[in-house]
């Protein structure tokens, strides 16, 4: 396993237990306010020091109180970007960036400051000072400085709430590149599920101290059952290869047979990807629909109706390409008869599949 | 102002100068290194070491100027030893530097330990987390933060050390050209009928000495600031 | 009544005896400021509450008495003290210091502790001595003034220099230093303390202690502490 | 006009330019990092003195450089939640909440400690200090402090940049109510569409410190050609009023004459509501659909066709409830062959209408 | 200990421990104030009262204590027309504390002032918007932010006028039971041959007292620390 944490540490105001293994890629802790998120990853840092904990990264052991290890946070090689930025208000941007390169300049890899520099969009405020900088501006730039350290894994607690939508879709595809192509590992705070199935390899869910949830993204994520903030998060994840870039700007990608219309994707063709379908997204029907704007339509069965608290149900579809969930009312699931291994057409539309969802691999 | 002065008068300045920059500068070190100590480490004595930094400031200058003289003086018990390494301190203007930064210490060490204590220990730790080793976070994060701190401090200590008498001239008495600073001579002015019109000149050279250095370090202090805090 | 006496810090041991012996005697309070004479001057030139002012020079008296702040009627010159050359315990004696080259010799590559020479009186009579004797500019160099005679006179017991020039009166008082030499009156101003009440303060206790002063037992105690009683016994 | 700004201030760094006019209720500031938000509140604040300037709050005129006028900020009477909490570090929770209050104690309302702290779900940080709070934490207190001031208008930079969706959920009724039923007028940053679709009265979109677009909420957001952060954000609102509460805990909502399904909504029957329909949630058909999950049907006919620079389109539809727009493939639209007047079926689903996206007024 | 110290030393405790409060005490609104407009005011002859504030600092003490003789005797100009309306320091325990806290006022101002640079002007703000106004702001967020900085430059002023010695034996001179403090006792030992006993009993007592009040600030400071900072 990649990353293996186990953390226990209690304190008056708050007891934090946690143990997971994650493969390599990025691991997303997942949890609701106040859950413990940046204790866990202060305690992965180094920045706090738990009585009984074993933390590594591959077979790199940061702590392990029983063999008496533990590695001062200078020590871990480990990019943190924090959840208030924490910039050196003395130095210029520029200098800020620069300030992990010296520590990092004998450890391998070809981050340069332009390039970071650029993703990021903040060439103009390289000789600027944090304190005049807006709040996005500053997080931009915290965000830079933990790259240009080359780190063996990045720590990111919250990284992009401070930021516009613009700006974290700019931002989040090098969180991607970083898990698939630098080939670091990211642990990655986050609310949001955009991001977490975006992101996650793995996902690590935290209520109050502990791990309620933890599996590989497409397992938790296609879960009904997994709806930590709200029914709106519930999605599958499929798994798909590029088949196609059309003319018109569409991607067709093929998902186990089953052709899928996006908008153009980076991605070459052959290379696989993976798209999540937003459980709200998905219209059934029991008629194979016609004349319909919807590009996406994928034929199955039902494998369960589950009902929740409120007007809604959750229908999983068994489709060639994989588990599809369906949100729907409870009056359609009746008005349609939909029940265990009733046919029915999953109906996505082409831009219903989010930029923020698709993650390439 | 040449005129205006006399050359033993003078000499009493440029020596006053010189005590005053060395003391400030033998008492820089220690106190960021004493500072830092007390600031933001625990262990035993801690309470010990504060009080030892604080004597001089407690004591009559002349008390402090007696231990100096017990403990440096050519038959002090330090002072003897130290001789046969050749450091002497007696009667030189060493001494004066020396007495100078120890009633100038106290000063030092608490304006720099204040503004130690408000440095954001967050940005010390993410210096860490990017590689930093202590003894690096300190002279890359925190003591660019302090230096208006530093700064202040070193600037009390100068002044104090630029008026600093009885500890002086208990420890190396008056000597001109060599320990004869410009307290020394406003004193003996002060002591002789009529003498006070001699003295206030003098008082006006040392008023203007520190004043500019005062005022040079609220400049430098403005530019830092800004440079860290500001626009 | 009560009596508030300003006196030069070099009388401290024989104002602790005689002020004792007068409070037996009469009955009335006294209370006793010490500190340097010059500053002692110039607080009762500010209007500091002294009844009487025991100066270590002339020059601070006369200072006050040009300002209008002491009775002309009650001044007098008190004491007289000797000037002399003063070394670590068991120094040898030279007697009568008549000549600059004994000085010289003695002092070797040392230094010579003295009170301020333009400030301190003691400084200011040593001063005088050296230059009469001749070797004031050779000296001068080597001269460590501190900012009062029981400072020189502690150089001199701790061993930090070979030489000091103190009052018969200080060297007395200190069992760590031996007398060297005496200076003789001639190489020097006389070396007196004048005494006088301050302007306005006059009262029955006050005037006792005056008279008090130059009686026998006063007498006795300041000649204990090596001073000379130069003022005409009172009856 | 309820609220009136009027602001030019120059600086090296940074230009500002802005006027506008806003009416009663809500008034997002909407704009990329940078784009001059939190340096246009700061003035309505008083936290900046701006050369020329002419600030009012219905009659209360907090600046007008031409008259001489200008309140300090203690005087404004405004409650100001800012981007980075800004608690006091030296009061507890409680101290901090009520710090505002003796201030406000003459003033009229009737909002008391108890309320708050229930709303924002703090209660058992109360004897707590700053310090040890999570980020959500400590926005949820700032929240409630500025509201218990008592405020004549309340700023709000980015409230709920750092809290996870189901606080959000929870806070954001919050500011409704406040424009609806305490009747304060609220300056409100975001970045996020949902939020400014589910508040905003009136929409004020900052680029680069100037107004880009400024107006009532329904027709800046219906209006195709305002995506400032990407075509997902393009939806149109719809005005409508409850109908009926259905046993199964769906909402019938009447917008005019057409009915809309909604999961339970909290709404007296015949209150007034608004529905946004996110262009991409809606799927356009030629035939009337039948068999579908889909609850929300609405006939109607193509006004516009706009084909956007990737492989998307943006159709409008006029349907008797207002105007709805679509977001559909390029190859869709030909496929279907869309053009002005053509006469369409829009699906929404019900569920798609998301929570975030209804406010009450 | 009773026995340890004569009836005239522990009035000479006494006298110091009551002027050195008394000095605290007068210096510390005026000190927290000059701080504060030196910290956070921009005006005109702002590095005039900088330089004033600090004079005290840069002269040796006996001219200190000569100009407060000028000034506040109950001949000098201000002290005439203060013992008019019947506040007189002359020769009394209030000159020394007069004495006292103009020479602890530097390092009280410069203390107070390095903690009112490092409060965050945005929390000010903050309670601005609130409704408080400049003052209430200051005495509701500024002031208990700064308390650990006030209360080590009072203590550090506390210290200072515990050891004052120059300025206030030419001030008030060194009369037993009114004027006559530690340090005074001290220096008069001092200078009695075979004295040094009878001194370093007293300079126990001068260190005692201010290490007291120094671990005593220590732990209020830490305690404040924590509920400001802290877990
Ligand atoms: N220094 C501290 N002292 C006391 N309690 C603390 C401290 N730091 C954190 N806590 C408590 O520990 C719990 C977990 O805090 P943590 O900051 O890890 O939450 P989080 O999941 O990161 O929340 P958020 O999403 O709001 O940032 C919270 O209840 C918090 O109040
Ligand atoms: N004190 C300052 N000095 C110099 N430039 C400043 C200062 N404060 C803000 N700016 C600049 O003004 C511009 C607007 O900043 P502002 O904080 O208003 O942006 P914003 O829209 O609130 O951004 P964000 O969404 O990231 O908070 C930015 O370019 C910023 O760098
Ligand atoms: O008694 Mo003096 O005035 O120190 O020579
Ligand atoms: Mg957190
Ligand atoms: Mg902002």
């Amino acid at each position: 396993m990649s990353l293996s944490v186990a953390v226990k540490q209690v304190t008056q105001a708050f007891a934090l237990d946690v143990a997971f293994e994650a493969p390599r890629g990025v691991t997303v802790l997942f949890g609701a306010s106040g859950s413990g998120k940046t204790s866990l990853v202060n305690a992965v840092a180094g920045l706090s020091r738990p009585k009984e904990a074993r933390i590594a990264v591959e077979d790199w052991v940061l702590q392990d109180s029983k063999a008496g290890v533990w590695l001062p946070p200078h020590k871990r090689q480990l990019g943190y970007v924090f959840q208030e930025g924490r910039l050196f208000p003395h130095l210029t941007v520029r200098q800020n960036l620069a300030y992990g390169q010296w520590f990092a300049r004998t450890r391998a890899g070809d981050i340069s400051l332009d390039r970071v520099v650029d993703m990021l969009g903040i060439g103009a405020l390289l000789d600027r000072r944090p304190s005049g900088l807006s709040g996005g501006e500053k997080q931009r730039v915290a965000i830079g400085r933990a790259l240009l350290a080359k780190p063996k894994m990045i720590l990111a607690d919250e990284p992009l709430a401070a930021l516009d939508e613009a700006r974290k879709a700019e931002i989040l595809p090098y969180f991607e590149r970083l898990r698939d192509e630098v080939n670091i590992p990211v642990l990655y705070v986050s609310h949001s599920m955009a991001e977490v199935a975006r992101l996650a390899t793995t996902v690590v869910a935290l209520e109050q101290g502990r791990v309620s949830r933890v599996g590989p993204a497409a397992e938790v994520l296609g879960d009904p059952g997994f709806t930590p903030t709200g029914v709106r998060a519930v999605g599958a994840v499929l798994e798909a290869r590029v088949a196609q870039h059309h003319e018109d700007g569409l991607t067709e990608l093929d998902a186990a047979g089953i052709a899928l219309f996006l908008p153009q994707l980076a991605q070459h063709v052959g290379q696989p990807v993976r798209v999540r379908i937003a459980a709200h997204d998905v219209i059934l029907s029991r008629e194979e629909p016609k004349g319909l704007s919807a590009l996406n339509i994928m034929q199955g069965h039902v494998s369960e109706v589950r009902a929740g608290a409120g007007p809604g149900a959750i229908v999983s579809v068994v489709t060639p390409a994989g588990p599809v969930l369906a949100r729907v009312t409870r009056r359609s699931a009746t008005a349609l008869g939909l029940a265990e291994g009733v046919p029915v057409w999953a109906v996505v539309k082409t831009v219903s599949v989010a930029p923020q969802d698709i993650g390439g691999r | 102002m040449m005129g205006w002065l006399g050359p033993e008068e003078w000499s009493a300045v440029a020596l006053s100068l010189k005590v005053a920059l060395w003391a400030t500068i033998w008492a820089l070190g220690p106190g960021i290194f004493v500072a830092y100590a007390l600031a933001r480490w625990e262990f035993p004595g801690k309470q010990v070491v504060n009080g030892l930094v604080h004597l001089p400031l407690i004591l009559p200058p002349v008390a402090t100027g007696y231990l100096l003289l017990i403990g440096f003086g050519t038959q002090g018990v330090l002072g003897r030893w130290l001789a046969e390494i050749g450091i002497v301190f007696a009667f030189r203007w060493t001494g004066a530097a020396l007495a100078a930064a120890v009633m100038a210490f106290p000063l030092l060490v608490r304006a720099v330990r204040l503004s130690i204590e408000a440095v954001d220990p967050k940005l010390e730790q993410a210096a860490g987390t990017l590689g930093a080793s202590k003894l690096w976070v300190f002279g890359t994060v925190t003591l660019p933060l302090i230096l208006p701190g530093v700064l202040a401090g070193a600037v009390l200590a100068f002044a104090k050390a630029m008026g600093e008498f009885g500890a002086t001239i208990t420890f190396v008495s008056n000597i001109p050209g060599q320990t004869r600073t410009l307290p020394s001579a406003i004193y003996s002015f002060l002591q002789v009928p009529g003498g006070e019109d001699a003295a206030l000149r003098l008082v006006a050279v040392s008023v203007f000495v520190a004043m500019a250095a005062l005022i040079l370090s609220e400049v430098i202090a403005r530019r830092v600031a800004k440079r860290v805090g500001g626009v | 009544g009560s009596v508030t006496v300003f006196a030069a810090a070099s009388l401290k041991e024989a104002m602790d005896g005689v002020t004792q012996a007068f409070e037996a005697e009469s009955g009335h309070d006294v209370v006793v400021s010490l500190a340097g004479s010059s500053a002692l001057a110039r607080q009762i030139e500010y209007g500091a509450p002294a009844d009487v002012f025991l100066s270590a020079n002339v020059a601070w008296m006369d200072h006050l008495a040009a300002k209008g702040r002491i009775d002309p009627a009650t001044r007098a010159y008190l004491l007289g003290n000797d000037l002399v050359l003063v070394g670590p315990k068991g120094a040898e004696p030279l007697g009568q210091v008549a000549i600059g080259e004994d000085v010289l010799t003695l002092l070797g590559r040392g230094r010579l502790a003295m009170a301020l020479v333009d400030a301190v009186p003691a400084g200011q009579y040593g001063k005088a001595a050296l230059q009469e004797l001749g070797v004031w500019d050779e000296l001068r160099a080597s001269v460590a003034q501190v900012d009062n005679v029981r400072a020189a006179l502690a150089l001199v017991a701790r061993g930090e220099v070979p030489l000091g020039i103190v009052y018969a009166t200080d060297a007395a008082a200190s069992e760590d230093v031996a007398i060297v030499g005496v200076f003789s009156d001639g190489v020097h101003p006389e070396i007196v303390y004048p005494v006088a009440g301050v302007v306005g303060r006059d009262s029955q206790a006050r005037n006792a202690f005056l008279t008090f002063l130059s009686s026998e037992v006063a007498r006795r105690i300041f000649e204990a502490k090596g001073f000379d009683v130069i003022a005409e016994p009172s009856e």
